[in-house]
């Protein structure tokens, strides 16, 4: 089976916890365990929070969240035209954060890592940022 | 939605809101600042019983509040974590820095460890 | 206060369920009754439902939906670029529908009327239709 | 999801979905016409206890069974609604066609309404 979303929302926090919901009722169609969805509203809420409070520095903007799944596997992939990132190595470092004002943890991209298969970024200064996550959910007993 | 806060015994406890995420980290964060201003408590206790979600933006709340409290000599603890907030705690290292109440001290309302 | 999403989806039925969280949760941010969210959910359900069955006729195609709210004043577009409607009066007439070996109610447009306070359509045979639906959400006092 | 049926005294109840939309009707259509073939029931009844959400899809179901059940002579009846589901065959007159079991009914377990 296979199933595709695109959602595109203003880039307000107040919007995080929406796109969480909207991304697991998406998700929920491959009947994942309350583990898997919990793994992937975390790691969607990183990657937005990022491009609303890195990306457009809290400013106007629109983030772009696409999801897709082939059977099993899933995609997300999280979009801003925003600052972009200089040195994606270095920002992918726990703990390394570019606003310890805000009292970031620094521990957005580690999460990403931690509760997805797989993440990759690509992001270009001032062109924007794209975030590329996949998951594959484990394959469970159909309900009665 | 504001916090709920109970101040006893030299502790004060903190309700934690329902999902913990950038979106509520900066009233969070002033509210739980000026609650410890004011109430001139030794034990900060986190009580995530109603907490269903929370990110790396809890994080950065939790280890900013450590931080300025424990400057001024107080203890901090987490009790009532659901299985998803123990994953967030264990994955982020933050269980080193915050102890996390044990079913004992739930069941007696002791939280200070002590 | 302002916000708004634009949703792209897959004509699949099993995003009818998608579409209706996705819309309730986005109108949440308005803290409306559960009447209120259940009336808005719908008249998505319907809309959306019609540009998979009548629309695309449970074939391949896109659906877009756009959510805006101002203030307690919502409003959702339910957009397919599929067979159009020639007769849109017709249409919207209770009980009348052309697919009733579907065992289709002709009920579809008198619920989007009934559950939100306006709904419009515009169509073009071949290019396809929209509907355009708004809501005002009663003031409610904020909860504690 | 596949539905439960219960028949006894002649009734067959058919305990409804929890989301009854465009989705869910083919394959409900075929189950409770299938119910009703080999069951030889003359009383069918939809339980709605499960039911948490119903559009026009739900309508054109209920009808096309109204209408063939009827056709051989049994009656139809509705109950265990929550309030919206109440209001969906209010609005669409589904009301007028399949009467709603009264809460006494309910209570006795009777619903069959004679
Ligand atoms: N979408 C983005 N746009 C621009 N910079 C980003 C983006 N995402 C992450 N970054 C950069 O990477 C750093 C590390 O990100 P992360 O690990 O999520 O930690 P945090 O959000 O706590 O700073 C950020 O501080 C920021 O400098
Ligand atoms: N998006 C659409 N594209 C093409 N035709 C449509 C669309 N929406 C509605 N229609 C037409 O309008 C008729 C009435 O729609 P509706 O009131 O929703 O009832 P139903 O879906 O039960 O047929 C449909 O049978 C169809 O012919």
């Amino acid at each position: 089976m296979e199933n595709r979303m695109r959602l595109e929302f203003d880039a307000v926090s107040v919007n995080e916890s929406f796109a969480r919901v909207a991304v697991s009722a998406f998700f929920a169609q491959l009947n994942p365990t309350v583990d898997e969805i919990e793994d992937v509203k975390t790691a969607v809420s990183e990657a937005v929070t990022n491009s609303i409070i890195h990306g457009y520095g809290e400013k106007e903007g629109t983030v772009v969240v696409t999801c897709t799944y082939h059977d099993k596997d899933s995609e997300v992939v999280v979009i801003d035209e925003g600052v972009g990132i200089a040195d994606i190595e270095k920002s992918m470092e726990p703990f390394f954060t570019t606003k310890p004002e805000l009292e970031r943890s620094g521990m957005g991209f580690a999460f990403m890592e931690a509760f997805m298969d797989e993440v990759s970024v690509e992001s270009e200064p001032l062109k924007g940022t794209k975030v590329t996550m996949k998951k594959r959910f484990g394959e469970r007993k159909l309900e009665e | 939605m504001r916090q709920s806060y109970q101040c006893k015994n030299g502790q004060l406890i903190v309700e934690m809101p329902k999902e913990i995420d950038h979106h509520c980290a900066k009233e969070l964060r002033e509210d739980i600042d000026r609650m410890i201003e004011i109430s001139h408590v030794r034990v900060l206790v986190f009580d995530f019983s109603q907490t269903e979600f929370m990110d790396s933006s809890g994080i950065g709340v939790l280890i900013g509040r450590c931080r300025n409290f424990g400057y001024s000599g107080g203890s901090v603890q987490a009790v009532h974590l659901n299985d998803r907030v123990k994953k967030i705690f264990m994955v982020s290292g933050l269980s080193k820095l915050i102890p996390i109440g044990t079913e004992q001290e739930r069941a007696g309302g002791r939280v200070d460890g002590e």
